[in-house]
């Protein structure tokens, strides 16, 4: 799988790959230019299709980053597809604010091991099956429920 | 008493402490040894341990994780002590004034423990080596 | 007369001044290399003043008496070998010669005084250079007392003036393929027991900074700066002494001397500026499994007459 | 279970010129378990940029990291670019690339000389920063400062070279070829360094790809990843020059990377400057549409990335960096237990951390308007235009 | 007058030991007697070393016509040995009354003491071999049963080897002393001059030398001191194999070396071989030693190379050497196991790594621990250094520069392997294992300790005192030189007084500079983490806050894991050195199995057996 996927350098084959494995997991895809791929899924099947991702494209978990909408935590997981394929594809997912937790990546591929750690802190969003929830970057005696990456942040301690 | 005085000023033993810098006057601070500027001529000396220090060289603003270990190293330096603040952030908190995790510029959290501690500014961002060399020199003129 | 030996020249006094200005230097011989202009010349004087005006802090973990009387016997015992070294150098006749082995334990001193010290500040850190500091001194001391007692048997004497005076019947004893083993040998342990580059592990600035002094300031660090002037004055003047025939202080056997000192200490300030650091562990393998042989080599060409 | 015997490094080690913490567990001197602590550096940043207008930014983001200090605002500008959909003009991109290049070498003998340092050489450490001073020299003529170059904005560059400028770089990057080579000769010939670095701080191939690290970590552990091949940008598919490899994953791979890519830098300058196309030096950005963006660079110490999220103001909605230490710092984990503490020390100095750039993420003002501006002097280089573009925007 | 003497020495201490064992258990009556025992023997034995030599014959043995006259001789050697013998006994004895307050077999205790006492002032004036050998096997009965009072079976252990070590090589005299009295029919030390020149008396003398270098535990025969280290009571270790083992161990080295038998260079090789050996593998072995007992009693091992050495040499400084480096290492060695003892006493442990920051709960401790590391070490001006030098001094006459070179730096390893005890135990950061409230010993455990520390003192600056007053004497020489002069035997000399004026003066000069120059003032501060505070609680590996602490235990760990010693190390960690493993290997199939198969446990047959032996003794005793 690997070696065929390595010469492959058109991002319609990734988006059709995808969209045929995983089905109706899939709930929205978009292409804006040449190297950009967004794939929207539901938080229960992002770390499914993400680590599909990571072992069968060999993808490079560039980073994640938590974005605050009005709806929720969204939370995209950059794979870079390195070897001159030149592609990036972005697995969008959102943690509504009603249940603020989406499984663990973390806890099989160390590459999300600290993200999800600064995402937790700063956003509030918890990993299941994390195993080190601790602070990353802010203080240890940072109070609780305090998430300064939200948009209603008041630094009122 | 004035031969020992002089005998400070013709050897200062500097200790650097990065609070939250961005990098940039750190590595120009360690450009004063490499050969260009070459600051063993005057007797400076960067060493491993504050202990052995006279001048701590502060660059970057203070956050709320390193406040405390600044004010720790600052006090495990023997008097006379001088605080040299390097930079924009270190003088004034520059871009980062207001952000949660700031705690002020140096010469605050200084005096929060020690209200007479010397303190000697060096704007830039960063400062040039030359910029700093003549603070050093005025600093050690004003003493 | 004897008191102005001790005290004066060659004597503490002096030694003390040598110390520092072998400091200087040396500092000077680093920053040619490095391409800067370097220190001036009184800078190791100024550096010491300066510290003795400095506020001395002690850690709330040490045992005081300890942390503090600990500098001091290092400085008496070194400041004991330079000025017995001086003395039997101008007289080696002189009654109390300055046995080679009580030299030879008197020289273990100031390591050992700097390990007590630093494992009685109550700093971990310092005591991982302290172990450090004992396990260089125990890979360097074996090939060191070889060299030593090889050329002790070759001279059959114990005492300093008897080898000074063998080697001006005899000749130097550098000028022979033993010799020249075992100076190779010496001059690295002696880089070792300076605590310079390959071997600063135990001060490792890098790693443990400053490791084994790391807690001393002040007043005590002065000291302990004096203690390693006065070494770094003393250990090759011990080389001259055992490989090159002494200080002879007539005629133009003053400038030879000079200049053998001065070369000694270039080489070493070379040796320092041109290798990165070794690990313990490479250390101790180089000085058992490298060095000690050679050492043995040398024992027995000496013995056999090369 | 028996107490664990701990030795600390940091937060104020001589070893790092920034503040951070390993909590080293050892057995003698082995290191059997390590912790690490940033935070140390956690500025405010990544939330600064909301607050400010796309075009202040860029000076944000320069302000990351002193020794990246191209990277990231070329991430940036990328981004911003990838947002509102444009392209740089091919001059714009050329001048970055120079400059992007010129800070890779200065970096990289930076970490030369530092890692000199950390192993007691200081030698290699004075004579690295010495060569180091040519290409500060070049930077200075170039734009005008020492380290924060102010040269990027979305859309394209601020200030052009003339021939003179391009002639005496063109001079004066030649003088880098020698010191460079006396350096490498000097470490990669050396027997004590041999017997120092090989084999030490190995990260496999296999770990590599599971902590994902970046840069030269990656290719001196056999990855052959590079983004300005794999993901072109800028003038780099326009030049020639190779991505250098190298198989065992030791601290000695790592430094032979990163003495070998200087002169591959110095390739890459050389050809930008002579094959410098005329042509103006900016878009002309105007607004920024909805939408979102990435922006990459290989930094020195490996691919920068940034995400942009604009909702259609001037300001960004969300901006997202994330510099190459930040995931190669985790992979200590794999590269330093079992090893020595005078090895520990070594390799956290191989991947060439840099916190600032790790610890970015910040948040301003207690009521999420913008901040007052205090930092004039940083801004002061480019205040007036700033001033220029506000007014434009119609604001 | 001189029986009066002798029977008083031998007698006081056996009587004295019996009491306490059949006495009542009533509190401290036995401390109290034993103690006073120890102490008139002590005193007696005073009085029997101006008497030089002298002479006293109790009641003669005939055994078939061989005559063994019960004899004793006080011989100026023996009767300063004595005096040491029963100085150590003495302040053990007192050491005890705390240390082993509330222990079980208490008058066990005290009674084998004194009755080792006894036992060792046997050896020690016997003037002949038979009564010498008897009065030897008594010792090693009364060791075994010493060690045994650990009461664990680590004790047992060490109960075992012992014995089976000790056994063996009293067996081995036994049959020396029936090999000389077949071959020259007279055992009395004072007459008998044998030449080794043949087979037969190389053979006699190496069968006494294996008893002499197993009781004072020359390799290889040493390997049981570190296994009885592990399970017996501290005083035992301090009583038996670190003072009187040694000092009789030695003392019959002295005796067959230098008296008795008249040796060749050949075996003089064989004992700078063996001396050399333990010197470097015991110290060597020592330096990985995590428990205090056990490392120190590598020590003891290794320091009974230097006599060795020294007695090798043959030429009068190294004998002095080592005769009176026997004297210092019995002085310091049980100091060091007293301080082991007040460690144990407090801290509950001896294991090193369990152990720390004991300096400021402990300081008298810490002071005399201080003094006898440096005197093992060898550091001037302590004693260890003047006797040291002196083995050096005959090592180097008798141009022995290999054993010279292994002696200097077996020296230095002692240092290094000492600077890591004094490093674990009293510096750093009490660990949370120990006892909450650590104070220093009481003063019954004090005053020995003290008394030894002076006495490594004074031997050590006044070292002329020792060997020109106490040693020359005991072999016979006689001297005229106050107790400041430098020593001056063989071809160099080392004048331990002016060395210690110097050293004093130095120390002087640097407090002068410090007083003139200082300024600033000491301020007292946390130590420094690099800014961090500990104890640090972030890392969840180990549930609990981090504090910082580095063990002494770590400091050679490198040397265990270098190249070129690792194999080395774990051999010795298999028990591939120790003879003992083949030895009771043998003795196993020797001895055990056969024995199994005879113990039947049908009466008759034991009973026919004792018929047997008792029949076979008859024979054997009733021949002409």
């Amino acid at each position: 799988m690997i070696d065929r996927i390595k010469e492959q350098k058109d991002p319609n084959f990734y988006i059709n790959d995808i969209k045929e494995r995983f089905g109706d997991k899939i709930l929205d895809t978009a292409h804006p230019r040449h190297s950009r791929i967004y794939i929207l899924v539901d938080k229960k099947d992002a770390p499914e299709v993400v680590k599909y991702i990571f072992y069968e494209y060999a993808g490079r978990h560039s980073i994640s980053s938590g974005v605050d909408t009005p709806d929720g935590v969204e939370i995209l997981y950059h794979m870079a597809l390195d070897n001159q394929r030149n592609i990036f594809i972005n697995v969008k997912t959102l943690v509504p604010r009603e249940d603020f937790r989406i499984e663990s990546i973390g806890k099989d591929i160390p590459a999300f091991d600290w993200i999800e750690r600064e995402i937790h802190e700063l956003f509030g969003v918890e990993f299941v099956g994390h195993p080190d929830m601790r602070h990353l970057l802010l203080a240890d005696d940072w109070p609780d429920g305090k998430y300064p990456m939200r948009k209603d942040f008041r630094r009122d301690f | 008493m004035s031969l020992k005085m002089k005998a400070f000023k013709k050897s200062i033993w500097v200790y650097h402490v990065a609070c939250s810098p961005c990098n940039n006057c750190d590595i120009e601070i360690l450009d004063l040894l490499t050969p260009r500027f070459d600051v063993e001529r005057f007797g400076i000396l960067l060493v491993g341990s504050p202990r052995h220090a006279d001048a701590l060289l502060v660059t970057g603003m203070v956050n709320r994780l390193s406040k405390p270990r600044l004010i720790e190293v600052y006090l495990q330096t023997p008097r006379p002590r001088v605080v040299f603040a390097f930079g924009s952030c270190g003088i004034s908190t520059g871009i980062f004034a207001g952000g949660y995790n700031t705690e002020g510029p140096v010469d605050k959290v200084i005096h929060e423990v020690d209200p007479e501690g010397v303190i000697v500014y060096v704007p830039g961002c960063p400062p040039r080596p030359e910029a700093m060399i003549d603070a050093i020199v005025k600093a050690l003129k004003a003493i | 007369m004897i008191i102005f030996n001790y005290l004066v020249f060659p004597g503490f006094l002096f030694a003390i001044i040598i110390g520092l200005l072998t400091v200087w230097y040396d500092r000077k011989i680093t920053a040619r290399v490095q391409w800067r202009v370097g220190p001036p010349w009184y800078q190791g004087f100024v550096d010491i003043l300066k510290l003795f005006t400095k506020e001395t802090l002690i850690p709330s973990t040490a045992k005081k008496t300890g942390f503090v009387l600990a500098p001091f016997v290092g400085f008496s015992t070194a400041l004991l070998v330079a000025a017995m070294l001086g003395v039997a150098g101008l007289y080696p006749k002189m009654s109390f010669t300055g046995d080679i082995i009580v030299l030879w334990y008197l020289l273990m001193v100031p390591s050992i005084a700097i390990i007590f010290g630093s494992s009685a500040s109550g700093n971990p850190i310092s005591q991982v250079g302290s172990s450090r500091e004992m396990k260089l001194f125990m890979s360097y001391e074996l090939p060191f007392v070889i060299i030593l007692f090889s050329i002790a048997a070759k001279a059959h004497t114990l005492s300093i003036g008897g080898i000074i005076e063998y080697q001006r019947v005899n000749g130097a004893n550098l000028w022979s393929l033993s010799g020249i083993i075992g100076f190779i040998v010496a001059l690295i342990s002696t880089q070792a027991k300076l605590g310079l580059v390959p071997f600063d592990i135990p001060e490792a600035e890098g790693e443990i900074a400053s490791g084994i002094i790391l807690e001393y300031s002040g007043s005590l660090l002065a000291i302990l700066k004096l203690m390693k002037a006065l070494l770094l004055y003393t250990l090759p003047l011990f080389l001259i002494t055992i490989f090159l025939g002494g200080m002879n202080l007539q005629g133009l056997g003053i400038l030879w001397f000079i200049i053998e000192y001065l070369v000694i200490v270039f080489i070493i300030s070379i040796i320092r500026n041109t290798n990165p650091r070794l690990r313990i562990d490479q250390a101790m393998n180089l000085f058992w499994a490298i060095l000690t042989p050679l050492a043995t080599l040398s024992g027995i060409l000496s013995y056999v007459g090369l | 279970m028996k107490k664990k015997t701990v030795i600390p490094i940091g937060p104020y080690h001589p070893l790092l010129e920034e503040p951070e913490f390993f909590i080293l567990y050892v057995d003698g001197e082995t290191v059997v378990d390590m912790d690490v602590r940033i935070g140390y550096n956690h500025r405010a940043i990544e939330k600064i940029v909301e607050s400010k207008t796309w075009d202040q930014d860029t000076f944000v983001v320069e302000r990351i990291c002193g020794i990246c200090s191209t990277s990231h605002p070329f991430a940036y500008v990328q981004a911003v670019e990838d947002v509102a959909g444009i392209e740089a003009p091919p001059r714009a991109q050329y001048i970055r690339t120079i400059i992007a290049e010129l800070e890779r070498i200065h970096s990289h003998l930076l970490w030369v000389g530092l890692a000199g340092h950390f192993i007691g050489y200081n030698t290699v450490f004075m004579w690295a920063w010495k060569c180091r001073e040519t290409i500060l020299d070049i930077s200075e003529k170039l734009t005008g400062n020492r380290n924060h170059y102010a040269m990027f904005k979305p859309g394209g560059v601020r200030r052009d070279f003339n021939d003179e400028q391009i002639e005496y770089a063109l001079k004066r990057i030649e003088e880098v070829w020698k010191p460079n080579e006396l350096i490498t000769n000097a470490i990669l010939d050396d027997p004590v360094m041999h017997a120092r670095l090989k084999g030490v701080g190995v990260l496999s191939t296999e770990d590599a790809i599971a902590y994902s690290v970046v840069g030269p970590t990656a290719r001196g552990s056999n990855l052959d990843w590079d983004v300005r091949r794999d993901h072109p940008y800028g003038a780099y598919d326009k030049v020639k020059w190779d991505v250098c490899v190298q198989p065992d994953g030791d601290v000695f791979s790592k430094a032979v990377v990163r003495l070998l890519e200087n002169f591959e830098s110095v390739k890459i300058i050389r050809q930008c400057l002579e094959n410098l196309p005329d042509g103006p030096i900016d878009a002309e950005l105007s607004e920024v549409p909805p939408g979102e963006g990435i922006g990459i660079h290989e930094a020195p110490r490996g691919e920068v990335f940034h995400y942009v999220r604009s909702d259609g103001s001037n300001m960004p909605y969300r901006h997202k960096v994330r510099a190459p230490t930040f995931m190669n710092l985790p992979s200590f984990k794999a590269s330093c237990i079992g090893e020595e503490i005078a090895d520990v020390a070594l390799i956290t100095a191989s991947i060439d951390p840099c916190y600032c750039c790790t610890e970015r993420v910040g948040v301003v003002d207690k009521s999420g308007n913008r901040s007052t501006l205090k930092e004039a002097d940083l801004i002061k280089l480019s205040q007036e235009k700033t001033e220029l573009i506000r007014k434009k925007l119609g604001k | 007058m001189a029986n009066q003497m002798f029977s008083n020495i031998l007698v006081v201490p056996a009587i004295a030991g019996a009491l306490c064992l059949i006495l009542p258990r009533v509190k401290w009556i036995k401390e109290i007697i034993a103690f006073l025992a120890a102490a008139y023997t002590f005193y007696l034995s005073f009085a029997l070393y101006p008497l030089g030599e002298v002479r006293a014959s109790f009641f003669t043995l005939n055994l078939g016509g061989f005559e063994l006259p019960f004899a004793f001789r006080g011989y100026p050697l023996s009767s300063l040995l004595v005096i040491f013998a029963s100085f150590f006994v003495t302040i053990i004895v007192l050491y005890s009354w705390s240390f082993m307050a509330g222990k079980r077999g208490l008058h066990i205790y005290y009674a084998f003491s004194l009755w080792t006492l006894a036992a060792a002032n046997g050896v020690l004036l016997s003037d002949n071999l038979f009564f010498l050998l008897i009065f030897w096997e008594i010792l090693t009965a009364l060791l075994f049963f010493l060690i045994g009072l650990g009461g664990n079976n680590k004790a047992r252990a060490g109960m075992g080897k012992a014995f089976v070590i000790l056994g063996f090589t009293d067996a081995c005299m036994l049959l020396g002393v029936v090999l000389v009295a077949l071959k020259y029919g007279n055992l009395s030390l004072s007459t008998l001059k044998i030449p080794v020149s043949d087979t037969t008396s190389t053979v006699m003398y190496l069968l006494f030398l294996a008893a002499a270098m197993a009781k004072a535990g020359a390799m290889p025969l040493h390997s049981w001191i570190p296994t009885a280290a592990e399970g017996a009571p501290t005083p035992v270790l301090a009583l038996l194999p670190a003072s009187l083992d040694k000092l009789l161990g030695i003392y019959l080295l002295a005796r067959i070396s230098l008296d008795i038998f008249q040796l060749n260079g050949g075996l003089r090789t064989v004992l700078l071989v063996i001396g050399g050996v333990t010197v470097l593998a015991a110290v060597g072995m020592a330096m990985v030693q995590h428990e205090l007992k056990k490392l120190l009693s590598f020590h003891a091992i290794s320091q009974v190379g230097y006599m060795v050495l020294g007695i090798g040499t043959g030429v009068t400084a190294g004998i002095v050497g080592g005769l009176f480096h026997m004297i210092n290492h019995a002085i310091y060695k049980s100091g060091l196991f007293l301080s082991a003892g007040s460690v144990e006493k407090r801290a509950e442990t001896t294991e090193l790594d369990q152990v720390g920051g004991l300096a400021r709960y402990m300081p008298f401790t810490f002071i005399t621990m201080t003094i006898f590391a440096f005197s093992i070490s060898g550091i001037p001006p302590f004693n260890g250094f003047a006797s040291k030098w002196l083995v050096y001094q005959g090592l180097v006459e008798t141009h022995q520069t290999v054993w010279l070179v292994v002696a200097v730096f077996g020296s230095a390893l002692t240092l290094a392997s000492f600077i890591k005890v004094l490093a674990s135990i009293f510096t750093g950061k009490k660990p949370e294992g120990l006892p909450g409230k650590i104070t220093d010993v009481p003063i019954s455990m004090k005053i020995p300790s003290l008394l030894l520390a002076v006495l490594c003192i004074f031997f050590g600056v006044f070292a002329s005192y020792p060997v020109y007053k106490l040693i020359l004497p005991a072999l016979g020489y006689s001297t005229n030189i106050s107790i400041t002069a430098p020593l001056m035997l063989g071809m160099g000399f080392y004048s331990s007084t002016l060395a210690t004026v110097l050293i004093i003066v130095g120390i002087f000069i640097g407090l002068l500079i410090y007083a003139i120059l200082r300024t600033g003032k000491m301020k007292v501060v946390e130590p420094f983490f690099y800014g961090e505070k500990f104890p640090y609680s972030y890392s969840p590996l180990t549930k609990e806050p981090d504090s910082v602490r580095f063990p002494g235990t770590e400091y050679y760990k490198t040397v265990e894991k270098l190249g070129i010693l690792k194999g080395v190390y774990r051999d010795a960690k298999r028990g591939v050195f120790d003879l003992y493993n083949y030895l009771g290997f043998l003795g196993q199939s020797l001895f055990v199995r056969p024995m199994k198969l005879m113990h039947t446990g049908v009466l008759s047959t034991y009973l026919s057996w004792c018929i047997i032996g008792v029949v076979a003794i008859l024979i054997t005793v009733l021949t002409p």
